[in-house]
């Protein structure tokens, strides 16, 4: 039977799987990584049992230390926090069996203390969508920061520079969500999120309280790097190792998102209380800035990595819409993408770093259709998930937009659906430009030029399983769409929507 | 008009220490410099929550048998001090980290100079 | 109420050729095995929709209900009249372009030739799926999938010109692509349902006027860019550097078909007649499809390159329909559905002639066919008569087709579309038929000295077409009865009356 | 896009501003954060720790009760931060292999 202390387990056993990795790994690094890899096993094995069990019997709530809610710290796997744990910890999963080879390959010699950050993040990440308290949450947030920090800050040269953007950032979110809490608790009296929401509900909206909610969301949006707080995030991903940058990528910014949601619906509650303060209207605006933002400078980009780094900007700015319009149909299109994304992002970005194991580069210009002969399989995931951002039917990435369009068509908010549809033509601009170079031969190239046969050179099992099997399961979810919704996100619609 | 200020002169001087912090992030162009501003921040905030843990009349929240713990009035609120005892360890992880990449950054670009370290990315692309 | 029955037929017709794409590239080493696959996969698709043919015919349509994809609209296919048209004449003419394009990339050496019959196998799923669609939404993905999957045929051929139509071509169709998205959101949040619905499933609401126009331009704008509807057109052209057999296809049988079959739905399943009529949305529509018409016959008299000259033949060709359905009567609704049945048989037999005359004598300019009747009797002969069926001349069946639009001109009472029609016929003659004359009537140069016709891969399959389009002329009910069909789907569009009461082809 | 900085930095200053002078005055006991219910009526940690930590613990350091029982999970994650730093300087410092 699936008791409560499930809530407990996912995060714990990152935290135990981080502390033994060097123990384990200190003079092998592959044992470290072997412990890491159990450890995430373990984390995505407790969080799919905690689906099952919050799918069978609803919220589940873990007390620890035995002592109540607003006296001690609380763990809750709601629908919602339940479905992020598995995007989180399948995600990871799949990114530290990717680990390996790829971090071998470009930073080696760091594997022990890689794996070991590598959990710690997990950690952060798992904690932050499961704790029911928000210091509680600033802790994890600071965690999984700190390790991404030091996780980025190692790769090509300039990643020290750019880890210490991120760092500054960072910081200054962590700051500014520390400072907003520090309004919510001094008005409010209180840590605990239920309890908060209740008083939220009880007690009129003062300037100070309004303040420390912009306080909270313009931290999380930092997080998140929402346009236009995104300028660490280009660099950044850029220039981190591959394996790192496979990591973060996908579920860094979603966690943040999920704070998002979770202050901004949940806590404030939506609906009429919801609309009353502008942020949900500003999130939604921005969102669509950043979409169109991103998109279009993703389209000048000549490095795959930094090209897919704009492109997540852009993708952040579909969940800000989603969630910004207030509206059922808009938050079912947010929690989607969010899970769309994180499969669509991670997958493309395990193929990039596979590109730049065996290329031993990842240059739009300098790719050609030996590519699709020497890496058949690779260049397959990256197509698929490539159709999935565009949003072509029936990948999961069109119901992700269909559903933020029907929502965006509800509310008679023209200029989002416009953004939306827009943006799609600009993804198709930057992917089948790549795409093209894969696949298709490069008129103007001698044909004496061309290599004759090229002889299959894929990437390693343990880096291109990852990546195809994200990218078939796009079209699972893309299929099966309407049973995700239905049983996984339908429960989790706030009240009032 | 006095109230306020007698009630919240503390906050204010504390929003305005967190406003230098972010200032010295945002405009200082020596990474050290930086850092130190992080460091205000980090402090304007935690000295936030430390303040609005007092209360008129209360002592430190260490059980005083004379005073018993019936009337909550007399201790200063335990909560807040708790919790920045975590947030302070946050600050000094944080610094260590930076520190950390500030060595590693002079290690590859021998500066720690922001416009000087910018040009030699750009010459390094 | 209409009967139906349950069946996965639909899924199969549907799959068969989605099925065969991996045995294709898997055998990608052996092309007699590879080959052997589309063919089989052709000729499943085609007996699978003859097998779904008696039920229709008895009244009943054919439902196959998937999984769910979206909350209350499912992956649903089903077999109406209608959409048994378009599949009977894209899965058949299928067959014929697969012995067309093994003899063509063959004899032209074309490369890549796995990722040719794997991309073609995918479109034609794509276009049964379109036929066979019973909701918007379904409607909507596999309208994707073939934009999609249509892009690696158009850059088959990978120079720099073919890469920069294949770019047009994505433009436009993810474009149309993301204006239908809009369109087809938009229809559900007004109506709630997306189910196509003989007579309209927007039909017994009210609505703001300005509100449905801009809805109804949204759909034309999203189903007319295949349509080749001015001023969406000019990616048609610039697709033509694709091989012959691609341009077939995306001629006759599957693209720009599916673009106006699109408007079929849109104008009788979405829209419907009556709620057209009410909102001046058939003069819309007819505006364009008379200009479009006009317009394109014009410019494909001043073209010399043969398959660009059919490629504006067939944009005017597939605005006659559109014109059809505009008309909003039953014998024009008739008339456009057995000119898209017409259309194919005949422009596909023009299309392989060209291929043919280009694989074996390498001539793509209409001043360079002089002569050639003689050397390619069997290709020239069929030539003529697409030439005469497109210009409207007797017995083919593209005669009794525009003969039916005319007739439905005149019942609705409009008389400048009736005028652009004869006039657009005098235009078809007079840009196709001086083809025919130079090729049996004029000498040719000496190059053309010991050629022959070319492989029988390519003359049988366009004789063929040839055949089938004289056969259709002279009994419209013959083999498939598609006669039966189309007055079928006429009658569950306007079902209180009657077509062709006062008597028809 | 210095000056729009210093325009963004300025408007924080006053919506911090607004926002402090909204807080409740320093030492007031009747902060809600000081109180012993709430206006939920579900009681406040705060007071609830004067209270009852020295029955809870039999430590007469209130906040060592809390740091070390009622909130006992926030301090293993100050001892997780510790060690992810530990491990951060050592992933970042460790000289490539020559």
């Amino acid at each position: 039977m699936i008791g409560p202390q499930i809530c407990m387990l996912i995060p714990v056993v990152y935290l135990f799987g981080a502390l033994l990795v060097p123990l384990i790994g200190w003079r092998r690094g592959a044992a470290g990584w072997g412990m890491a890899l159990a450890a995430a096993a373990g984390a995505f094995f407790f969080s799919l049992g905690g689906l099952a069990g919050v799918l069978q019997r609803g919220s589940l709530s873990y007390h620890l230390g035995g002592w109540m809610p607003p006296i001690g710290i609380e763990f809750v796997m709601d629908p919602l926090s339940a479905f992020l744990e598995v995007v989180i910890t399948g995600i990871g999963l799949l990114a530290v069996v990717y680990t390996r080879r790829s971090v071998e390959h470009e930073i080696p010699d760091r594997l022990m203390p890689f794996s070991s950050l590598a959990l710690l993040v997990l950690t952060g990440l798992s904690g932050m969508v499961i704790t029911g308290d928000l210091f509680n949450l600033y802790v994890f947030l600071e965690i999984s920061a700190l390790a991404g920090y030091a996780l980025i800050a190692v790769g090509e040269r300039p990643a020290s520079y750019a880890a210490f953007r991120y760092l500054g950032m960072g910081t200054v979110g962590a700051s500014f969500y520390l400072l907003g809490l520090a309004f919510l608790y001094m008005t409010l009296g209180t840590l605990n999120m239920a309890d908060l929401s209740r008083m939220l509900a009880v007690t009129d909206v003062s300037a100070t309280v309004a303040v420390g909610l912009l306080l909270l969301f313009m931290g999380a949006a930092l997080k998140m790097a929402l346009f236009p707080m995104h300028g660490w995030l280009p660099d950044a991903y850029t220039h981190a190792s591959s394996a790192a940058t496979a990591l973060i990528a996908p579920i860094g910014t979603k966690v943040a998102g999920y704070i998002l949601i979770r202050v901004l619906l949940y806590l404030l509650g939506a609906g009429e209380k919801g609309s009353g303060l502008p942020l949900l209207s500003l999130l939604a605006y921005l969102g669509a800035a950043a979409v169109i933002y991103g998109s279009i400078l993703a389209v000048c980009q000549s490095e795959l990595k930094r090209m897919l780094a704009y492109s997540s900007i852009a993708q952040v700015g579909y969940i800000a819409i989603g969630v910004g319009l207030n509206s059922a149909l808009g938050f079912t299109g947010a929690v989607l993408h969010i899970l769309n994304h994180a499969c669509m992002k991670a997958s493309l970005f395990f193929v990039s770093g596979g590109l730049r194991l065996r290329l031993g580069h990842s240059r739009i210009p300098r790719f050609t259709n030996a590519l699709r002969r020497a890496m058949p399989w690779s260049s397959a995931a990256f197509a698929l998930a490539a159709l999935s951002m565009i949003g072509l039917p029936p990948t999961a990435g069109f119901f992700s937009k269909w559903y933020l369009a029907l929502g965006a068509i509800e509310q008679s908010r023209w200029l989002f659906l416009g953004v939306l549809l827009f943006s799609s033509l600009l993804n198709a601009v930057y992917f089948f430009r790549v795409l093209e170079r894969m696949y298709l031969d490069r008129p103007g190239i001698e044909p004496a030029e061309r290599p004759t046969s090229v002889a299959r050179h894929e990437a390693p099992p343990a880096m291109l399983l990852p990546a195809v099997a994200l990218s078939s399961a796009l079209l699972v979810i893309g299929l099966g769409n309407t049973w995700i919704v239905d049983r996984l996100i339908g429960p989790m619609i706030p009240g009032g929507m | 008009m006095i109230d306020l200020i007698r009630g919240h002169y503390v906050y204010f001087f504390l929003a305005g220490l967190f406003l230098i912090g972010l200032y010295a992030i945002m405009f200082k162009g020596n990474l050290m410099k930086k850092i130190i501003g992080m460091s205000i921040m980090q402090s304007s905030v935690i000295l936030f929550y430390v303040s609005s843990a007092y209360k008129d009349g209360g002592t430190v929240p260490v059980l005083d048998p004379r005073r018993g713990v019936e009337n909550p009035d007399l201790y200063l609120n335990p909560l807040p001090h708790c919790l920045m005892l975590t947030a302070i360890v946050v600050a000094v992880v944080t610094l260590g980290v930076s520190f950390a990449m500030i060595i590693d950054i002079y290690r590859n670009y021998e500066t720690i100079e922001e416009p000087l370290l910018l040009e030699r990315l750009k010459d390094e692309a | 109420m209409e009967e139906s029955v349950s069946s996965a037929l639909p899924l199969f017709a549907v799959g068969v050729s989605l099925a065969a794409v991996p045995l294709i590239l898997w055998s990608r080493g052996r092309p007699n095995l590879r080959e052997f696959w589309t063919l089989a996969a052709a000729f499943a698709k085609a007996l699978i929709v003859l097998a779904l043919l008696p039920e229709v015919l008895a009244g009943r349509t054919v439902e196959c209900r998937l999984l769910e994809i979206s909350p209350e609209i499912a992956l649903h296919l089903k077999a109406d009249p209608v959409g048994m048209v378009f599949a009977l004449v894209s899965s058949s003419l299928w067959i014929l372009t697969s012995f067309y394009s093994i003899g063509y990339v063959r004899g032209a050496g074309e490369k890549s030739q796995t990722r040719y019959f794997a991309s073609f196998a995918v479109c034609l799923s794509a276009t049964l799926g379109i036929a066979f669609s019973a909701n918007l939404l379904t409607f909507l993905i596999f309208y994707e999938i073939l934009s999609i999957a249509t892009y690696p045929l158009v850059i088959h051929k990978e120079t720099a010109e073919a890469l920069r139509s294949g770019r047009q071509y994505l433009v436009y169709a993810l474009s149309a692509g993301v204006v239908l998205i809009a369109a087809v959101a938009w229809t559900y949040n007004l109506s709630g349902t997306l189910d196509f619905r003989p007579g309209g499933l927007l039909a017994d609401r009210a609505f703001e006027a300005a509100d449905l126009r801009v809805l109804f331009l949204l759909f034309i704008a999203g189903v007319g860019v295949k349509a080749g509807i001015m001023p969406l057109q000019s990616w048609l052209p610039a697709a033509m550097v694709a091989p012959t057999p691609v341009s077939a296809l995306l001629h006759a049988v599957a693209v720009v078909k599916s673009g106006v079959f699109g408007v079929i739905r849109v104008v009788g399943f979405v829209f419907g007649p009556s709620l057209m009529k009410t909102h001046g949305l058939d003069a819309i529509l007819a505006a364009f499809a008379g200009a479009t018409i006009l317009f394109a016959s014009l410019i494909a008299l001043r073209q010399d390159n043969l398959k660009i000259r059919l490629a504006y033949s067939t944009i005017g060709h597939l605005s006659y329909i559109v014109l059809g359905m505009a008309m909003l009567v039953p014998e024009a609704f008739s008339g456009g559905l057995l000119h898209l049945a017409a259309h194919a048989t005949t422009k596909i037999a023009l299309f392989f002639c060209a291929g043919a005359i280009y694989v074996n004598l390498h001539k793509t300019e209409v001043s360079q066919l002089n002569g050639i009747g003689r050397v390619m009797p069997w290709t020239m002969s069929a030539f003529a008569v697409g030439a005469m069926g497109l210009s409207g001349l007797p017995p083919v069946n593209a005669f009794f087709s525009k003969y039916a639009l005319c007739l439905g001109t005149v019942e609705a009472g409009r008389l400048p579309a009736l005028a652009v029609l004869l006039m657009s016929g005098l235009l078809n003659a007079a840009y196709l038929l001086p083809i025919v004359h130079r090729a049996f009537f004029r000498h040719g140069g000496r190059e053309l000295e010991g050629h022959g016709e070319a492989s029988a891969w390519m003359v049988v399959p366009l004789c063929v077409a040839a055949a089938l389009s004289l056969l259709l002329g002279f009994r419209p009910n013959a083999l498939v009865h598609l006669f039966d069909l189309v007055l079928l789907g006429t009658r569950a569009v306007f079902p209180e009356s009657v077509p062709f009461a006062g008597g028809g082809p | 896009m210095k000056t729009l900085n210093r325009i963004l930095l300025l408007a924080l200053g006053v919506v911090l501003a607004v926002a402090v002078a909204g807080l409740p005055p320093r030492g007031d006991i009747q902060a809600p954060s000081h109180l012993a219910a709430n206006a939920t009526g579900a009681p406040v940690a705060g007071a609830y720790y004067i209270q009852n930590a020295y029955r809870h613990a039999r430590t007469p350091n209130m906040v060592t009760v809390i740091l070390a029982d009622y909130r006992g999970f926030d301090t293993l994650g100050e001892t997780l931060v510790v060690f992810t730093g530990a491990i951060a300087v050592l992933f970042i410092l460790r000289r490539r292999t020559p």
